[in-house]
């Protein structure tokens, strides 16, 4: 692979000087997984991803719920993130049961899906703050996600876990003057994390320490089929948005960073450019946005699929690309439902960045992979 | 006043003495109160497991662990030394005559060139 | 004795089954001219180079279906990278058929390097033969492995291999992924395993 | 709520410590008094304004101040208050306090939150006490296997090593623990021990997370030793002492930090490391290591490693001070005491009190304590900013930072000093 162990290590195979390190799943620095490392001194020399920890079997689940009863629980994975894990399944089902969405609708879900986009990559942000013992980088972003998380809250009632993308469009119109407060609240956070990379991104400690660690070259990228900011580090213009868009991302003007060096420096950096990306694109929605109409087509009750069929839909989500696959044998339930998400797709580039790295980078490798421990284990 | 005895001198230092003692005296009766009031429960012995993040430890704690800096020890005993003598000359540097200057430039340059080399050697972590 | 026999049996059946399973696919047949015509020139590809060793599942905007026999689905995989340019696996999942006696392991193809391919998805579906009492990996429930042609799939066949028993011949690390090292149920995501109170 | 003692009632605590108050007097006057009495007999007690001091006084001294504060004077100049309380363990442990508070606050404000609020209603002014409370009712744990009397000894070793420390700190003329020649070798001893501490706990654990931090803190504190040592030289060359009063004294036109900045920068550095402060907090790193060498440690011995660590922290700012910024150097603030209330006596309606004993500090020892604090309290507060601001480093780059830059500019600081003392800018005929 591409990270060799470096010269020396190679004398060092002797299975006594090597530790065997369990990060996780009780760990600061590991999520809800485990990590066994294993360590010869300061370096990495074996690493193997123990995700499951919080393993729910909502795949399982979703076999014994209808369409409409699945939206709640299919949002678990990713609680900050819910209206992009929902919203492959959207797609899939509208398509199955040949609904056609209402123009207003199909904005008022880009818009939900980049705010829930930010708000996630704020979480991340936190957390990577923290990883790399940033503390005011873990208060900042923690602190500020209550902007968009406010405007969801707004949209939808909750304030995270939202389920208000259903097949046919979205649960409820936007609330009246929403188009305002959004607006200023948008702006404001742009404002705000255009700040962030005074105390963070250009923090000469910060990039001595992340850059060159983790290199993840544009080939393995492809081989080890990662994606989402793992992939455009590595130099590869892959964005589901541009590439093959959904609902109304084809009629907005989608720049999404792509940065070549492919370290834990590009990969931490691709989330924040694009959150601003995201500002972008919600500010565009909602200029473009018709002002009024219908959002959300009424379903009869418990709809069901047309004989045996199977629909795989994917969106970009936070952490990447986020595929749904369903399988309907003509029920009211799907006969089967694969949710392929980006951590767990991520994941498996982790043992190769981490072979040969030193300790002090695992935190900061392992969380610049955009990996969210609950929705791998899903 | 200079004390000349070599006792009273050592005498000084009774006193950064006496405060370990009182630290040790002040603070070891906070374990013990602490001991004392605080729960002790041997409900499960997994609970006085070390620290393994959730997991029963595999292998000792104290194993042959070696990190790749070690040059770095081995400089420190050899330069520690070395950077204290420095002070008999530096805290005596006004009375000195300048000429006894001299050789202690010689003495910083050996050390700077034999510091040098050493970390050479220690950036080459082959040996380690 | 008596094992190999079955075997024989099973292996017949998708045959058989096949004629059920093609009337999905021969609704686009039916309609010709709706068919979007880059996706139908990948899957004449491959029809073209496998003739009759594939079936063509569905041909929909963006998406193209193929079926393999589990005999050749290494090879029409490794054509699939080579010839045509498809470079990563986004999903693989496992469909439990317990009528056919037969699991479907469905391969979701993609492509990153190729940009004329960005929107194209290649569902390549293959199948196993079904045992009513897994003893995964000690069984008939096997496939050969992907990961020599596609590395991302090492995970994902990972975790196929324990939520139905799929063992991947080939595959360097058959090891639990999501359940707890202690799990001896039955796989959980097959139909006979039932959530409790359902 | 929370719960120490679950059966708790209030008439039933008082009982007993109405009880306990009973017995103790009962006890003190059937067996104390008399044993007194007996050791009285061989102790010569102190003579205190021509009258014999007697534990019979003991309620006039009560009563009457002008008797009590001779008594008070007399303690003040023994070297068990200097060690017990003010230049020694009380002082420190009070700024030490002081330090975590605002620590916990400035950090808030620079996170744009509000930090401890509720504890001690303002501005969670009592959250530490709160925290001691809790730190102290907790269960400690140890773990299996551990070495246990080194286990257990460590975070006393820890606080007294820092103690020991603080011992040398010279807070105002004639006012520190222990005033040696050699005071700045005897730094360095000291700061020696601390390495040893860290790496006996870690071993004695038994615990793979504690032995990586412990390690970690070997190196880190070992290999920032010699710049360390290094850039302390330059002030040792131009003030020509090692005694830690007389450099304090002898900046007592300007502070040393204007000649030797590069000096005083080095040390700054190699002080955020050896006190594990972020950016240095590799020991403790929580990401990778949990909490280090502090893994293992649960309840009051955890507390008592945080004590010891604010401790060496405020001896560490102090040592600064002395060394660079001129102890307790500074014009005079504090007013002169009033000289009439020991003469004429403070006049109360009709009863004229004359104290006999004041001033208890002289105006010289005020001044000094007050620029002093000011001082450490700056350089502290300067400490403790990085926090908000760096991400942690990694070990290799921790000591690249060390051995390479370090050293380098310690040794530049050298020359600088050499210089100034040859030119005639220092030293015997120079400013000073």
């Amino acid at each position: 692979m591409t990270n060799e162990l470096p010269p020396g290590l190679a004398i060092q195979k002797v299975d006594e000087r090597i530790m065997t390190l369990n990060v996780g799943p009780q760990h600061p620095g590991s999520g809800h997984m485990r990590i066994i490392v294993q360590i010869d001194g300061d370096y990495i020399v074996a690493c193997d991803p123990d995700p499951g920890y919080v393993h729910r079997g909502e795949e399982k689940m979703a076999e014994y719920r209808n369409y409409i009863t699945n939206i709640p629980h299919l949002e678990r994975p990713v609680i900050h993130d819910s209206c992009n894990v929902l919203y492959p399944y959207v797609l899939g089902v509208e398509e199955l049961l040949g609904i056609e969405v209402p123009e207003r609708a199909k904005y008022v879900r880009v818009i939900c899906s980049e705010l829930n986009r930010c708000i996630y990559i704020m979480y991340w942000l936190a957390i990577y703050g923290i990883f790399l013992g940033h503390s005011t980088m873990f208060m900042w972003p923690a602190g500020d996600r209550e902007l968009l998380i406010d405007l969801m809250e707004k949209i939808s009632g909750a304030r995270v876990t939202h389920a208000h993308f259903v097949p046919g469009g979205v649960r409820n119109d936007l609330p009246p003057n929403f188009e305002e407060v959004c607006l200023r609240q948008v702006n404001y956070f742009e404002k705000r994390i255009k700040e962030y990379a005074a105390v963070f991104y250009d923090n000469p400690i910060l990039i001595s320490r992340t850059e060159n660690t983790g290199v993840l070259s544009r080939e393995d990228a492809i081989r080890l089929g990662t994606t989402g900011s793992v992939l455009r580090a590595s130099g590869v213009d892959y964005d589901l948005r541009i590439k093959e868009p959904y609902d109304v991302y084809e009629e907005l003007d989608v720049h999404s960073p792509v940065m070549k060096e492919g370290d834990s420096y590009a990969r931490s950096k691709i989330p924040w450019l694009d959150m601003l990306e995201s500002c972008n694109i919600i500010k565009q929605a909602l200029q473009k946005m018709p002002k009024s109409g219908s959002v959300r087509v009424k379903l009869k009750p418990n709809p069901k699929g047309k004989g045996l069929d199977s629909v795989y839909k994917r969106v970009e989500s936070g952490r990447g690309s986020l595929g749904c696959h369903i399988v309907s044998d003509g029920k009211v339930e799907p006969y089967r439902l694969k949710l392929s998400v980006g951590s767990f797709r991520n994941l498996i580039a982790l043992p190769y960045l981490l072979k040969g790295e030193k300790l002090g980078n695992m935190p900061s490798v392992y969380w610049s992979l955009n990996y969210w421990p609950v929705e791998a284990d899903r | 006043m200079k004390s000349k005895l070599v006792g009273e001198i050592a005498g000084n230092y009774s006193t950064v003495v006496l405060m370990f003692g009182f630290a040790i005296v002040a603070m070891a009766p906070a374990l013990l109160i602490s001991r004392m009031i605080s729960p002790r429960k041997k409900s499960n012995p997994v609970k006085f497991l070390p620290m393994e993040c959730g997991q029963v430890p595999s292998g000792e704690g104290r194993t042959h662990f070696m990190m790749q800096y070690y040059p770095y020890i081995l400089m420190f005993v050899i330069f520690d030394v070395v950077a204290i003598f420095l002070y008999a000359w530096g805290s005596a540097l006004l009375e000195l005559p300048k000429s006894a200057t001299l050789p202690i430039l010689g003495f910083l340059a050996i050390m700077f060139g034999a510091m040098s080399f050493a970390l050479y050697q220690s950036g080459r972590r082959r040996i380690w | 004795m008596s094992t190999d026999t079955k075997q024989v049996v099973t292996e017949e059946k998708p045959v058989e089954e096949k004629p059920v399973e093609e009337k999905p696919a021969a609704k686009p047949a039916a309609k010709p001219v709706e068919l979007p015509a880059f996706e139908k020139s990948i899957s004449d590809k491959v029809v073209e180079k496998f003739g009759d060793k594939i079936q063509v599942e569905f041909v929909k905007e963006n998406r193209v279906g193929i079926k393999v026999n589990r005999e050749n689905v290494h090879d029409v995989a490794e054509f699939i990278r080579d010839g045509l340019n498809y470079d990563h696996v986004e999903s693989v999942s496992g469909v439990d058929y317990p009528q056919d006696k037969e699991i479907e392991v469905v391969y979701h193809i993609g492509s990153y390097s190729d940009s004329s391919l960005a929107k194209q998805i290649l569902v390549l579906a293959t199948r196993a033969q079904r045992e009513e009492n897994p003893i995964p990996g000690k069984d008939a429930t096997k496939l050969p492995t992907l990961r020599d042609i596609f590395y991302s799939v090492e995970f994902h066949e990972r975790e196929v291999f324990e939520m139905f028993g799929v063992y991947f011949t080939g595959h360097p690390d058959n090891r639990r992924l999501l359940l707890p090292e202690d799990w001896a149920d039955l796989p959980p995501l097959r139909k006979d395993f039932a959530i409790k109170g359902r | 709520m929370s719960v120490i003692a679950p059966n708790f009632k209030l008439s039933e605590f008082i009982k007993s410590l109405i009880d306990d108050i009973v017995w103790t007097v009962l006890i003190m006057s059937l067996i104390g008094i008399p044993a007194i009495m007996m050791i009285l007999f061989y102790v010569p007690m102190p003579v205190i304004d021509g009258e014999l001091l007697t534990p019979f006084l003991a309620f006039t001294y009560l009563a009457d101040p002008s008797r009590t504060l001779p008594i008070v004077q007399a303690f003040m100049t023994t070297d068990m208050f200097k060690i017990m309380a003010f230049p020694g363990f009380g002082f420190a442990a009070l700024l030490a306090a002081g330090t975590i508070f605002v620590e916990r606050k400035m950090l808030a404000k620079l996170q744009l939150r509000v930090g401890p609020f509720y504890c001690g209603k303002v501005e969670g002014i009592l959250q530490l006490m709160g925290d001691g409370l809790k730190l102290i009712s907790k269960e400690i744990i140890i773990p299996a296997k551990a070495d246990k009397p080194i286990f257990w000894a460590a975070p006393v070793l820890f606080v007294a090593s820092a103690a020991a420390f603080v011992a040398l700190i010279p807070v105002a003329p004639g006012w520190v623990v222990a005033d040696v020649d050699m005071g700045l070798l005897a730094v360095f001893a000291v700061i020696g021990f601390f390495p040893i501490v860290t790496i006996l706990s870690a071993w004695s654990a038994n615990s793979k997370f504690p032995f990586i931090g412990g390690i970690r803190a070997l190196f880190q504190m070992v290999s920032f030793e010699i710049p360390l040592i290094l850039s302390l030289l330059g002030v040792v060359m131009v003030t020509g002492t090692l005694n830690l009063s007389e450099i304090a004294a002898s900046q007592s036109s300007f502070p040393w930090i204007l000649f030797l900045p590069v000096g005083a920068i080095v040390f700054f550095i190699t002080m955020l490391a050896e006190l594990e402060r972020i950016p240095f907090d590799l020991p403790e790193a929580e990401s990778e290591i949990v909490a280090g060498w502090l893994t293992e440690l649960s309840g009051m011995m955890y507390g008592l490693v945080q004590l010891g660590t604010y401790l060496k922290l405020y001896a560490f700012a102090a040592l600064f001070v002395v060394l660079f910024l001129g102890g307790w150097n500074g014009p005079m603030v504090v007013p002169p005491f009033p000289m009439e209330i020991v003469t004429e006596g403070i006049e109360l309606g009709p009863v004229t009190a004359k104290i006999a004993g004041l001033p208890l500090f002289d105006q010289e020892m005020l001044n000094g304590t007050f620029w002093f604090i000011l001082k450490t309290v700056g350089v502290i507060f300067f400490i403790l900013l990085p926090r908000g601001v760096f991400p942690r480093i990694r070990v290799d780059m921790l000591l690249n930072l060390g051995w390479h830059k370090l050293i380098g500019l310690a040794f530049v600081n050298i020359f600088i000093a050499l210089g100034l003392v040859y030119a005639g800018v220092l030293g015997p005929g120079g400013l000073q």
